[in-house]
């Protein structure tokens, strides 16, 4: 009794007590799914145009808030400093391509996953000879202000957060639906014959894709390396983008945002309401489980291609 | 150019479908398993012993048991970790509360509390596929390894959650605890680790391992000849994470003598995915391969800079490690995307041929 | 092959029955109250052009698809929604259109996985491979044997199948569904993207197969000359509906089929 | 020398034998045959069994003493049983080439006058069933394979084990007719009948006794030193004399295991895994295989290439010598041992050919290259010289003294000599006791106190060791009465890999011309190598960078017979190279692959004259049988070399 | 870039090695001591000032006095990266090396120190483990091997309590309050909790303890669980990045710093910079002085750095972690001098070294002759009690440095140790061990 009590009843109750603190839950949790989004984002534009698992995202955002920052840190002004950063990605994807997808052409996904690792390996391990393994601050000038709108606590950073999500969203949309290097793009994630038809050569495709990644990696770095300083964690909230890519679909831009914000939410008022009936930290389990749950219904995650089995 | 094959010849199936049909294999084999036995525990040192071949054995068992699931039946898990801290704290809890229990069956029991945690997370395997499957078996990984943390039961609520191999003796021999000698704990790593290999290779050349690959390789097809996909899955699911519990179990009562949940953390799950794949999906051989892989070279390369002399920043050389471990994946599976059971395979059949290319 | 025949058929009982059945796609009709029997150790071919709902019909009876109407009964116990799996336990064995063998595995262990059904042995005597277990093993692989000798396929016994060429990657796909002995044998397009003397050949392995082993098959040809050769009794399907069925000989008379192959290209 | 009679305690005939073997090593394998993907084997103890039901079921069939049976097939362990079973009832077992088309076939049928036929499968019964009505002796056929047999409802058609069943219930019925049976039988009957293909004229049967056949094989196992642990591969005709003394007599003589391949596609393969101790092949497939070993080196990474040269180098320099017990210098000795390691064994190892303790070639004059080739691998490879008519040893390469150039000393109980006019003569326990109904041919060739005519010219040098140079009807003299020996120059020119066929002409003409056939995997192999586009046979051999690769083959032919006292003027002005490949089907080549000289003589007349006119070119009009079974003629015009030739003396001296 | 830190890096060891080189010409005697540190991976920012004080120190031992009574310190660095199978596998590596082998381990990480408590005993090393690793260990009867002065988890989490009260006017004003305790989801941060708890019963204040999982960059949930709770103080038992994100998060939420306390691990420089301002007013518990204006510093300047500040500064100098890395350097080299005293002065083996721990006795005076007096507080070890009865102060952010905002405070000894006293008890019957008696 006790125990449906705390898991059935308590919970709603407490809910509806105070629901201004709920929007505030929902809110946080919003802007927490907007951060994970920006990292899920780099997963699904890989595999979308290469059919890559792109394990070594979560290096790739390190790399590239370490070389920001490293920059920074060498007097170069803010503006440069990204432009030089995303110099150095579209550097970093063409050598990814021609050091390494070149010569995995046609290979298994789990193969070419595999690769990723290895990357992984080799960019952790570069990036801190090239920066340091050393915590670097990142200011972006924003203040980590709150104010209160009928009541309910907002933070500046996390509506600048959520501002930039939005905006790449946007134009990665515009990307992918208006240019025809992102009809390309969408084009090789069906058929890779396809995508030559199109005009554009395998490899040129994989090298945009990877910068825009590199770039998206970027973002996300920028963002995180904001709220914790810049240090080698952040190369594992990675792993926070994993139950949004299977509940968004591999696939699908729109799914990573949305899959990010259903997550985001959902573990939130899932720690905030249910976490004390089971000891609290249910954040990390409880996010895979609701992707899981999502998949029993749609395998193929929110957004993902339909899987059509025939024989 | 070792084989000689010439007048090997079957005369019956049983000798047709031998695990090493050749002579010469066989010979190999029969020779590295007496250095196993009888050379390695008397010129490895406790270092050697104790901090790079028995975590290479006990990781060897784990990606044994992830390759059954994984390679051959082609259901992609990351919950490892999960499965391994299953064996483990489950062997804890059983040795700890019957303490007049063999420790060898305690092992083998808690392999069976391993499966059967793995039957219920191999229950989305019948609808879930691919990556989507394999980021599924997260949820495993962290809630297993949540509750083994939330949960005082579990590690008899120590205050600080970690569980410590009590001192447990077979045959008078103190296997387990911190009296255990290296070579002990090496000989029963190593005895694990062969027998389970012997039985997991039986396991994928019957009918059990043929219908995993057939449902691998093309399940619809293995519906329709007659096997059961659940039945199938979820039995690869029980036996991969039997194999997994059994090295969690000796990780912590033959390896390291104590554990957090931290030890069996999600960076282990990826760690024997990784084995697997450079090893050889689908390969027993292949699995034990990437395991000295991925456990050796690491150590290798760390005291490289040392065996050379040549003076480096502790840093400096584990960053250069990351890179050169990094790049030799990459490398290899450039050269082999099929990983070292194929390459073992080609090598061989270019002894087989020599000197002629095929 | 003319000798073969001329030999009269020792054709048997009803062994399945198809009645009215209906299966739609997404509002498309892919059959529409389609009905006929098969009788024990006949040759039944289903022909029709592309998109008749020839590859539908097999889906059916072996559980793939579940018809939203109609009956079938096969060995007297009919059904209407069952598993594939449950299909292949009752004796019901097929082959496909795109070959779907398990490609990372050998030929032999391909021809194995058909026996399947038939080997009891549990996982603690697969462990040790030793024992009954073996002694299952050792048995099924001489069966297996002498459905690669009756396939000629000795040369590639040991050949993972994904490396083998189109014309012996039938052959071995009509093997696995021989290893398990099926009272009814469905092949799907066995003929289909071979040359002349390869279709041939399929017809010989055919006719051998109905002969030997005394399966009773259904086999769907896109391509009529070649299976109204072969066939005692010919199912003519167009848009998911019979329009046709009878011997080859009264099939190839009837005004109807002719209509529908000539107004239907082949594509 | 048929009067010597074996020791009167020892079995002399195969059922007897195989009663002893059946006794002594029961538990032994005697026959394997790989089937269903393994090796089955059966005992010696088990053999007996089969051998005595099939006897059973043949003798309730009606076979009795006297009668011919035919047996045709592969080499099939149960083939080879029949040949016993018939045996021990008296009759004659007579094996036909499996190969045969039906017209030589119902030759020997009506010859033999064969009244049962035990064969293979449907394919010969089918062959059978064709010229069945021609043959008014046969009455029934019995067949190893039910496979697709199922709807052959003639009366006198039964499978072999049916028959083997009904054998089993007729022992039941008279448990002592099979032993009374072989108990008959004696060394003197006539064991078995076998046709020899023959260069000219219709086959004749040579009649053999069990005599004929287990001394002379008895009398070949002591000089090997064979044991009942040998391994025997029996790929070769069972029609032929050599497979009945290796696979059959030696055998049963010493208790040997005979395996027989999955097919005639796997012999290498089967060969490879049964790595047989005992071996026998025709020159033709030692050198095919020499010509795939180069083939495949060439495709080898450079580092194997060079080992591969080093070591055959090393070879070439002591392995002979090695092989023969000689002293060799300890540096070579060790290099040897290395080149053993890394390329000789496993290159043995690789062609099955490791485990061979004695390997016999005949038939026809093997290269010295290739000879040497082998044994410098230490592979104990011999020459002999054999026949039918002397159930094959006449001569052999003794042990420790083989001679590349001669074809070794005389068989145990053989004497060799040679007639005035060279042609060599022989006299054993093995002399065949006569044609099959051909008193006159029997007469011809066998004298009154059992010399025998072996038609080849030749001589016996001081050591006793026997040359043999060519057929002696064969060897002839150009206009100008130089020697012609067309065999002579014909091997010469085989000894090369890209050559595998060549007619020499010259009898009674100016000079010496040739026809060639060029080795299809060979050039083709090479002319890839240099990405020559070509299609098919015809085209690759008019090709005129073909013509020059040839042309060095007969210029190095020309050479080595210009260092010849007595042959240097015959050699080869011109030659050309045929658009087509000898066949036997198309009657230009015997079915062991001999040339049918006048046959191809005939047949090609207008290129014969090219070649002994001044043009440079022959139309030719042919037909060809594509794969697929349809013909078609194919018009060629083809080209016509002159050869380099080089003067005897300056030679010589340049040598 | 890359290449420019390549060099920097080679040259950085090579002071160390040329160091070790020379010595090693000019004395026979060495005392080794291993060192597990992790300059890479998720907590290298906490892992590399702590590496640098050690070997600062152990330098700065050789170069000014020549090495412990004219034996000369030599050590080797093995990367963990805070992870426990690497650190055994660097136990094992180290344990052997040096003429007499390891004289002690500093696993710095609980973790480890968790692995190596069972070897120890068994290959005779001694294990410090200051501030961290297993409470329990304090129990010298039951752990002979394992010390872990000047103070425990638990000792500090009621020195914790204690300040509360004394913030707040007395034990009587702690009944009602509410905190928080924020924890890192592992062994290490859960230390805590008993004591907590226990306390929370004796003076009835509200505890609610909330969990961060590893690595602690999103606690989004956490916070707004504070932020509805609204605690009068939140303690924190975080480590790595967990606690920059728990400070800045906690700004965001408006939470009063001063009454956010971390744990000695919670509180160096790292953890505090990237939150900017906002970290400003945030306390932690220490127990020695933050900065580098001690004489120790100076000499290191001077003997290490060879005068130069800027290249001190580069490598920490004076951040929280560096000195405690120092202090425990000190502590540990104090141990091999007193073993030394009874043993003579020539390389110590791991037991004469335990020796020398269980009666080390490091008095103010000898503090001042090290150039630390008033740096830390001297500590004097028994055979019973390898905690001592340390204490701590509390220090606090001002935005450029720490400063001390309190006296120091002595933990709750009577609450402690009888929790301590049982655990042992419990790991003693666990693993059969006899407890010796002292």
């Amino acid at each position: 009794m006790e125990l449906l009590n705390i898991l059935f009843v308590a919970p709603f109750v407490d809910i509806t007590s105070s629901p201004v603190f709920f929007a505030e839950v929902v809110i946080g949790g919003l802007m927490t799914g907007v951060m994970y989004s920006l990292v899920a984002l780099g997963f699904v534009l890989i595999f979308k145009a290469s059919g890559v698992f792109n394990f070594a995202q979560g290096a790739m955002v390190l790399f590239a808030a370490l070389t920001l920052v490293g920059l920074m840190e060498r007097g170069v002004p803010i503006p440069l400093a990204l432009a030089g950063t995303v110099l150095v990605m579209i550097a970093l994807a063409m050598l990814i391509e021609r050091m390494m997808l070149r010569h995995l052409v046609n290979q298994e996904g789990i193969i070419l996953f595999m690769a990723t690792i290895g990357l992984n390996f080799l960019l952790e391990g570069a990036g801190q000879i090239a920066w340091g393994s050393n915590v670097k601050v990142l200011d972006l000038g924003i203040p980590n202000q709150s104010f209160e709108v009928a009541g309910i606590l907002l933070n500046q950073f996390d509506l600048f957060a959520a501002a930039i999500a939005a905006v790449m969203v946007t134009v990665l949309a515009v990307f992918f639906q208006k240019t025809t290097i992102g009809r390309a793009l969408r084009a090789v994630a069906d058929d890779h014959q396809a995508a030559l038809s199109v005009g554009i050569p395998l490899k040129t495709i994989w090298v945009i894709v990877w910068s825009v990644a590199g770039i998206v990696a970027l973002v996300a770095g920028i963002m995180w390396g904001a709220k914790s300083g810049v240090q080698f964690s952040l190369s594992l909230i990675a792993l926070k983008a994993l139950p949004v890519l299977i509940l968004g679909g591999f696939t699908s831009v729109p799914g990573a945002i949305i899959g990010g914000l259903i997550i985001g939410v959902g573990e939130k008022i899932a720690e905030i309401y249910w976490g004390p009936a089971f000891g609290g930290a249910i954040e990390g389990w409880f996010a895979y489980m609701l992707a899981l749950a999502f998949l029993m219904f749609r395998p193929q995650g929110l957004f993902g291609e339909k899987i059509i089995e025939r024989v | 150019m070792f084989y000689r094959e010439s007048g090997q010849f079957k005369t019956s199936y049983q000798k047709d479908q031998q695990v090493f049909p050749i002579a010469q294999d066989r010979i190999f084999i029969a020779l590295l398993l007496v250095v196993a036995f009888a050379v390695v525990p008397f010129v490895a040192d406790e270092y050697w012993l104790q901090a790079v071949i028995i975590p290479f054995l006990i990781f060897s068992l784990a990606a044994v048991g992830l390759n059954l699931l994984t390679g051959y039946a082609g259901q992609v898990s990351l919950g490892t970790g999960a499965f391994m801290a299953v064996g483990a704290y489950a062997t804890y809890k059983i040795t700890t509360a019957f303490p007049e229990i063999n420790i060898v069956i305690v092992f083998l029991m808690s392999g069976m509390v391993a499966a059967g945690v793995g039957i219920v997370f191999g229950l989305p395997s019948l609808r879930i596929k691919g990556f989507y499957l394999a980021v599924a078996t997260l949820a495993a990984q962290f809630f297993i390894l949540w509750l083994f943390n939330k949960v005082g039961w579990f590690f008899n609520d120590s205050p600080s959650g970690t569980i410590t191999a009590p001192p447990r003796t077979l045959f008078g021999i103190m296997i387990s605890g911190p009296e255990a000698t290296a070579e002990v704990r090496y000989f029963v790593s190593l005895t694990f680790l062969v027998v389970f290999t012997v039985i997991a290779k039986n396991i994928v050349r019957g009918r059990i391992g043929r219908s995993w690959m057939a449902i691998r390789d093309m399940d619809i097809a293995a519906e329709i000849i007659g096997i059961q996909p659940l039945k199938t899955k979820l039995m690869a699911f029980a036996i991969s994470s039997f194999y997994c519990g059994l090295a969690g179990a000796l990780s912590v009562f033959a390896w390291l003598g104590g554990a957090e949940t931290e030890a069996f953390s999600i960076a282990i799950s990826f760690q024997v995915l990784f084995m697997i794949i450079i090893g050889g999906l689908g390969s027993i051989m292949g699995s034990i391969m990437g395991a000295a892989f991925i456990t050796l070279v690491p150590i290798f390369l760390t005291n490289m800079p040392a065996m050379f002399g040549i003076p480096m920043a502790t840093d400096l050389s584990k960053h250069i490690e990351e890179i050169v471990f990094g790049g030799l994946i990459v490398f290899l599976l450039i050269v082999e995307p099929h990983g070292f059971a194929r390459l073992w395979q080609i090598g061989k059949e270019k002894l087989r041929q020599w000197p002629f290319p095929y | 092959m003319a000798q073969d025949m001329t030999k009269p058929r020792n054709i048997g009982d009803v062994l399945l029955n198809v009645e009215n059945i209906s299966i739609a796609f997404g509002g498309v009709k892919a059959l529409d109250g389609v009905s006929f029997d098969v009788r024990e150790h006949e040759i039944l071919a289903i022909i029709g052009p592309n998109g008749a709902g020839k590859s539908s019909m097999l889906n059916c009876i072996n559980g793939f698809y579940h018809p939203q109407d109609g009956i079938i009964t096969f060995k007297g116990t009919p059904r209407q929604r069952m598993q594939t799996h449950e299909a292949a336990a009752q004796g019901i064995a097929r082959t496909f259109q795109n070959i779907a063998l398990f490609k990372g595995m050998s030929t032999l262990d391909n021809i194995m996985t058909g026996r399947n059904l038939k080997m009891k042995k549990n996982l603690l005597w697969q462990a040790l491979y030793f024992g009954p277990a073996l002694t299952e093993e050792l048995e099924h692989r001489a069966k297996v044997e002498e459905i690669i000798d009756f396939l000629e396929i000795e040369a590639i016994r040991k050949t993972p199948v994904g490396k083998l060429p189109y014309g012996l990657q039938k052959r071995v796909e009509l093997g696995r569904a021989l290893a398990a002995e099926p009272d009814l044998l469905l092949l799907d397009e066995p003929m289909a993207g071979m040359n002349h003397e390869e279709k041939e050949d399929m017809c010989r392995y055919i006719l051998d197969v109905n002969d030997e082993f005394g399966a009773t098959i259904v086999l769907i040809e896109h391509d009529m000359s070649v299976v109204m050769d072969i066939s005692d009794r010919v199912v003519v399907l167009d848009y998911g509906r019979k329009i046709a069925a009878g011997t080859p000989d009264e099939v190839r008379a009837n005004q109807d089929v002719i209509d529908a192959y000539l107004g239907v290209s082949h594509d | 020398m048929s009067d010597r009679v074996p020791d009167s305690g020892r079995p002399d005939t195969f059922p007897k034998l195989l009663r002893e073997n059946a006794r002594v090593r029961a538990d032994k394998p005697a026959s394997r045959e790989k089937d269903y993907g393994i090796w089955l084997s059966w005992t010696w103890g088990q053999v007996g069994g089969e051998i005595r039901a099939l006897a059973c079921g043949l003798a309730d069939l009606g076979i009795g003493r006297g009668d011919k049976v035919a047996i045709c097939g592969d080499n099939r362990p149960h083939l080879y049983w029949s040949m016993t079973a018939v045996q021990a009832l008296g009759a004659v077992p007579v094996p036909v080439y499996q190969d045969s088309v039906s017209d030589e076939m119902r030759y020997i049928y009506d010859h033999a006058e064969i009244k049962f036929a035990i064969v293979e499968n449907q394919e010969q019964v089918d062959k059978l069933l064709e010229i069945k009505d021609t043959l008014p002796h046969l009455e029934h056929i019995i067949y190893r394979f039910p496979r697709g047999m199922r709807n052959y409802d003639q009366p006198f058609l039964d499978l072999y084990t049916d028959i083997q069943d009904r054998g089993r219930a007729f022992d039941a019925a008279n448990p002592d007719f099979y032993e009374a049976a072989v108990d008959r039988a004696t060394g003197s009957d006539i064991a078995i009948m076998l046709y020899t293909s023959g260069t000219t004229g219709r086959p004749k049967g040579v009649m053999l006794s069990f005599d004929n056949l287990i001394i002379t094989g008895r009398n070949g196992a002591i000089r090997e030193n064979l044991t009942e642990d040998e391994d025997m591969l029996a790929y070769l005709p069972m029609a032929w004399i050599g497979d009945n003394i290796f696979s059959v007599a030696q055998s049963y003589v010493t208790g040997f295991c005979v395996s027989c391949p999955e097919s005639s596609d796997t012999v290498l393969q089967d060969l490879r895994e049964i790595g047989p101790t005992y071996f026998f092949a025709p020159p033709r497939i030692y050198e095919s295989l020499l010509t795939t070993v180069m083939i495949r080196i060439e495709d080898a990474a450079k580092f194997k290439q060079f080992l591969f040269r080093y070591f055959m180098a090393v070879a070439g320099r002591v392995g002979i010598d090695i092989l023969d017990g000689k002293t060799v210098a300890v540096a070579e000795r060790v290099r040897y041992w290395f080149g053993n390691l890394l390329i000789y064994a496993p290159l043995k190892n690789v062609l099955g050919l490791s485990k061979v303790r004695v390997g016999y070639t005949a038939g026809e004059a093997i290269g010295p290259d290739i000879f040497t080739f082998y044994r410098s691998l230490g592979l104990n490879l011999k020459q002999m010289y054999a026949s039918t008519e002397a159930s094959v040893f006449i001569t052999i390469h003794p042990d420790g003294d083989v001679r590349p150039e001669t074809s070794g000393t005389p068989a145990i109980d053989v004497e060799v000599k040679v007639e005035d006019d060279g042609e060599v003569m022989f006299r054993g326990p093995g002399v065949f006791q006569a044609y099959f109904k051909d008193e006159a041919a029997t007469h011809g060739t066998k004298t009154d106190d059992g010399w025998v005519h072996t038609g080849d010219a030749g001589y016996l040098d001081s050591e006793g060791h026997l040359h043999i140079i060519d057929r002696a009807k064969d060897v002839g003299k150009l206009n100008d009465g130089t020697l012609f020996a067309p065999k002579f120059i014909e091997n010469k020119l085989k000894f090369f890999p890209h050559i595998k066929e060549a007619v020499a002409f010259g009898n009674d003409r100016g000079y010496v011309a040739a026809f060639i056939n060029i080795d299809l995997e060979s050039v083709g192999n090479w002319a890839e190598r240099r990405n020559m586009a070509y299609m098919g046979y015809t085209d690759l051999a008019g090709l005129d960078a073909v013509y020059d690769l040839i042309s060095d083959c007969v210029a190095q032919v020309n050479r080595d017979l210009a260092a010849d006292e007595k042959l240097h003027g015959s050699q080869i002005r011109r030659f050309l190279i045929l658009h087509k490949e000898l066949d036997a089907d198309d009657g230009e080549l015997t079915r062991t692959r001999k040339v049918r000289r006048s046959a191809i003589a005939d047949k090609y007349t207008d290129l014969i004259n090219a070649l002994y006119s001044d043009t440079d070119h022959c139309a030719v009009e042919a037909e060809v049988t594509f794969e697929d079974g349809r013909t078609d003629i194919i018009n060629a015009d083809l080209k016509i070399r002159e050869a380099v030739r080089i003067a005897g003396i300056q030679a010589e001296a340049a040598e | 870039m890359k290449f420019r830190s390549l060099i920097l890096g080679a040259l950085g060891v090579a002071v160390g090695i040329t160091g070790i080189a020379l010595s090693k010409a000019a004395y026979a005697a060495e005392q080794f001591i291993p060192m597990l540190v992790y300059r890479t991976g998720p907590y290298a920012p906490s892992g590399i000032p702590v590496a640098n004080g050690f070997r600062d120190y152990y330098t700065l031992v050789n170069k000014r006095d020549g090495g412990i009574n004219g034996v000369t310190v030599t050590f080797e660095e093995c990367e963990t990266k805070y992870d426990t199978k690497i650190g055994v596998e660097c136990y094992e590596k180290l344990k052997g090396k040096g003429p007499t082998g390891a004289s002690l381990f500093n696993p710095y990480s609980t973790g480890i120190t968790y692995q190596l408590i069972p070897k120890a005993s068994v290959d005779k090393v001694p294990i410090l483990s200051m501030g961290y690793g297993r409470t329990s260990a304090a129990d010298g009867r039951v752990f002979e091997w394992v010390f872990n002065f000047p103070m425990t988890y638990w000792s500090q989490a009621s020195a914790f309590v204690k300040y509360v009260s004394r913030q707040e006017g007395g034990y009587d004003k702690l009944k009602g309050k509410n905190i928080v305790h924020v924890y890192h989801n592992s062994a290490y941060g859960k230390e805590a909790n008993p004591t907590l708890v226990a306390l929370a019963k004796r003076y009835g204040y509200k505890l609610t303890l909330l969990a961060v999982d590893h690595p602690g960059q999103e606690q989004k949930a956490t916070w707004l669980q504070i932020r509805r709770l609204k605690p009068d103080w939140v303690f924190m038992s975080g480590w790595g990045v967990m606690n920059s994100v728990a400070i800045k998060e906690a700004a965001a939420i408006n939470f009063p710093m001063d009454h956010f306390v971390g744990n000695w691990w919670s509180g160096t420089d790292a953890d505090v910079i990237p939150a900017g301002q906002g970290s400003v007013g945030y306390k932690s518990t220490t127990f020695h002085s933050a900065g580098s204006g001690f004489p120790v510093h100076a000499d290191i300047i001077k003997h290490v750095y060879g005068g130069d500040a800027a290249k001190a500064k580069e490598n920490n100098i004076g951040e929280v972690l560096y000195n405690r890395g120092m202090v425990n350097a000190m502590f540990g080299i104090e141990a091999i001098r007193t073993a030394m005293g009874k043993y003579g002065n020539k390389s110590m083996t791991g037991e004469q070294v335990r020796w020398g721990l269980e009666n080390l006795n490091v008095e103010n005076a000898r503090l001042q002759a090290l150039g630390m007096k008033d740096f830390t507080r001297g500590v004097k070890v028994s055979c019973a009690d390898h905690e001592t009865g340390g204490s701590l102060r509390i220090q606090q952010w001002d935005g450029t440095k720490w400063k001390f905002v309190s006296q120091w405070l002595s933990p709750m000894r009577d609450i402690v140790r009888p929790m301590i006293e049982k655990d042992a008890a419990m790991f003693a019957k666990e693993n059969k061990i006899t407890p010796r008696s002292c």
